[in-house]
């Protein structure tokens, strides 16, 4: 076991506990709006974190170049359909959660 | 053992999956359903070393049948929203029952029937890898799929052709007019995303030959970026050049029958490439087929021939009940 | 190192399940299209994970598609998949 | 790959097999019957690769993957054709869920005007 497999290791354990915590975020969270928030935060960076621990293993620059090109597509993806939720939520008129209300 | 831990996580779960799908009282929810356990049976490929499926089903399987089916719900929804399901009776509980019993029967014949199959199969495992040299290309599967089976392919190619010719003849369809000015963030979407998928095409057809891809993966990342196309509101250029559209669908179809009438009249046999240019004439149909089926299954989605321009939509709701 | 990455798909594999549970166990339909962002950012690894841990060289690429392919789910979730009746609910009888 | 793993993906195949086929007899809605005719297709492509997985080797059988490649194209175009067939029958018959008329006929309800197109009240 080389230095770069603990590394890998230490990596997709960490992005495993960010997916595990917007999982989390995503079962207690009130509102749709919070939900979003948990889900697609917490997962872009498991995301990341996966991507990067795939990385030190790559065997040779195109893998690298197409693993960095599936972490820009998932970062732009979430984020813009995230918004486009939530958006599309708001203007039907779903209610932010406040502080107060069940 | 982690791979079976694995198996055992992931298909008690895509029977779950089915059986809500199925049978959900919501349909909206139901056809999400329906698209995620696509995309659940996507993993199962990889899990059972199918890339080449796994990338089909990933794109043509659950991607573009969910987007078919949430946009034929909506359209059926828009319709109907005055007569909902509510005025028709399901089926009665004796005929529900005796119908659940016929499936438990259907599904324990298909047990036995399934698990009696031999342990290991005699496959043809050997008999294709063994002539891979000659067909002119290293992947597998793009060798059956073009050198050992062409005809197969060439059939299929008609009947995208065919599907698409039925659903133009049945109907109209509608581009969406989406507005795409006051969502700029979608357009920025758009611009990163449209590239991607149209560079992916590329890539997929020409990896086809040595790795799992080929045509039916790249046209149906192409057929995803005419989907997004129409979605924004972009495509109606593309879509109203009606010449242009229907020589794209039949590309597919014609160069793989011209390929046959030559390849018949080089060797004498039908597909039967001259050896060592199999490779050649391979990637002439993937290309001309990549261009056919990316139109065809991006078209499929609109539901119908195109109509020129928008602000006719009396007219064509009222030919839909001609 | 392949039991590390299955392992690791297991654990992704558990929330995708676990999530989509509550995600349709929710009244709204909003919720619903939240699957689709679910196959975005977890699919995709856990695509990239299982690949590697199976010895797959192009798992990649089916991961670059779950990717491209979200964004198109997605898009079209939200643009033509929300009903104009939200509120009501077409139950079957 | 032992032998047992393959088990189970034969029995899902046949499990998914069955779940579509009761559905398509017992679900009235049109779309709902495109569907499960899709997933009786997913679980013969299950058991297919599953079989094609368990030949010796390192390398999975080639033949039933280009066969299953070819049978989810063929089923995508058969689904874009039923749609808009189920979208012409709404349109003839002012619903989705054709049956004996006797049967789901309810004076309660007055019957659907037979293909009156519904205007489309533009959205916000």
């Amino acid at each position: 076991m080389s230095v770069l497999d603990v590394l890998t290791g230490l990596l997709l354990t960490a992005a495993v506990f960010f997916f595990v915590a917007g999982t989390v975020g995503l079962l207690r969270f009130p509102d749709i709006y919070s939900r979003l928030h948990a889900l697609t935060k917490a997962d872009n960076v498991g995301v990341g974190l996966t991507v990067l621990a795939l990385m030190l293993q790559a065997e040779n620059g195109s893998e690298i170049f197409k693993l960095g090109l599936i972490w820009v597509l998932v970062l732009v993806a979430s984020a813009t359909v995230s918004f486009l939720i939530g958006n599309e939520a708001y203007r039907r008129g779903q209610k932010p959660w406040t502080r107060g209300t069940p | 053992m982690i791979l079976q831990i694995f198996d055992w996580v992931l298909l008690p779960v895509i029977v779950a999956l089915a059986w809500r799908s199925l049978n959900d009282r919501d349909l909206f929810r139901a056809v999400i359903k329906f698209i995620a356990l696509g995309l659940l049976l996507a993993v199962a490929w990889v899990r059972l070393r199918a890339p080449d499926v796994a990338l089909a089903e990933a794109a043509v399987g659950s991607g573009l049948t969910g987007a078919l089916i949430l946009s034929a719900l909506v359209r059926m929804r828009r319709r109907e929203q005055a007569a909902t399901s509510e005025a028709t009776g399901g089926i009665e509980v004796m005929r529900r029952v005796s119908i659940g019993i016929l499936s438990l029967a259907l599904f324990a014949a298909l047990c036995w029937a399934v698990v009696a199959l031999p342990a290991r199969p005699t496959g043809l495992t050997e008999a294709s890898l063994a002539r891979l040299s000659e067909s002119g290309v290293t992947n597998p599967v793009t060798a059956v799929l073009l050198n050992y089976r062409g005809y197969d392919t060439l059939l299929e190619v008609g009947v995208l052709l065919l599907a698409i010719i039925g659903v133009w003849s049945l109907r109209r369809g509608e581009l969406p007019a989406a507005d795409l000015s006051d969502r700029p963030l979608l357009l920025s979407l758009l611009r990163v995303v449209l590239p991607v998928l149209v560079l992916a095409a590329g890539y997929m057809l020409w990896i086809g030959a040595f790795a799992p891809g080929g045509a039916f993966q790249g046209g149906a990342l192409l057929g995803g970026a005419l989907v997004l196309l129409m979605l924004g509101g972009l495509a109606r250029r593309v879509v109203n050049r009606s010449r242009l559209l229907r020589a794209g669908l039949v590309l597919g179809v014609l160069v793989f029958a011209m390929v046959c009438a030559i390849t018949l009249l080089l060797t004498g046999g039908f597909l039967q490439y001259p050896s060592g240019s199999g490779g050649a004439w391979i990637m002439v149909i993937e290309s001309a087929a990549l261009i056919s089926i990316g139109l065809t299954l991006g078209l499929l989605y609109l539901g119908g021939r195109p109509t020129g321009g928008q602000g006719d939509s009396a007219d064509r709701s009222s030919s839909d009940h001609a | 190192m392949s039991v590390l990455y299955i392992s690791v798909a297991v654990a992704l594999l558990l929330t995708i399940v676990l999530s989509l549970g509550y995600v349709f166990r929710q009244p709204g339909r909003a919720d619903s299209l939240l699957a689709a962002l679910l196959f975005g950012s977890t699919g995709v690894p856990l695509v990239l994970v299982l690949g590697r841990g199976l010895g797959l060289a192009r798992a990649l690429d089916i991961a670059l598609v779950f990717a491209l392919l979200a964004a198109v789910l997605g898009v079209a979730f939200v643009l033509r998949g929300w009903p104009d009746d939200d509120s009501k609910e077409d139950l079957q009888p | 790959m032992p032998d047992a793993d393959h088990r189970i993906y034969l029995l899902a195949g046949a499990a998914l097999f069955a779940i579509g086929f009761y559905s398509l007899l017992v679900q009235p809605h049109l779309l709902r019957r495109i569907m499960a005719v899709n997933v009786m297709g997913s679980g013969v492509f299950l058991v297919y690769l599953a079989l094609g997985a368990q030949t010796a080797g390192v390398i999975p059988d080639p033949v039933p993957q280009a066969m299953v490649l070819t049978g989810i194209v063929v089923s995508v175009c058969a689904t874009g054709l039923a749609l808009v067939l189920a979208d012409r029958v709404q349109a003839a018959m002012g619903k989705v869920e054709p049956g004996d008329d006797a049967e789901v006929a309810d004076p309660a309800v007055p019957s659907p005007a037979s293909g009156e197109p519904h205007q489309e009240t533009p959205s916000a």
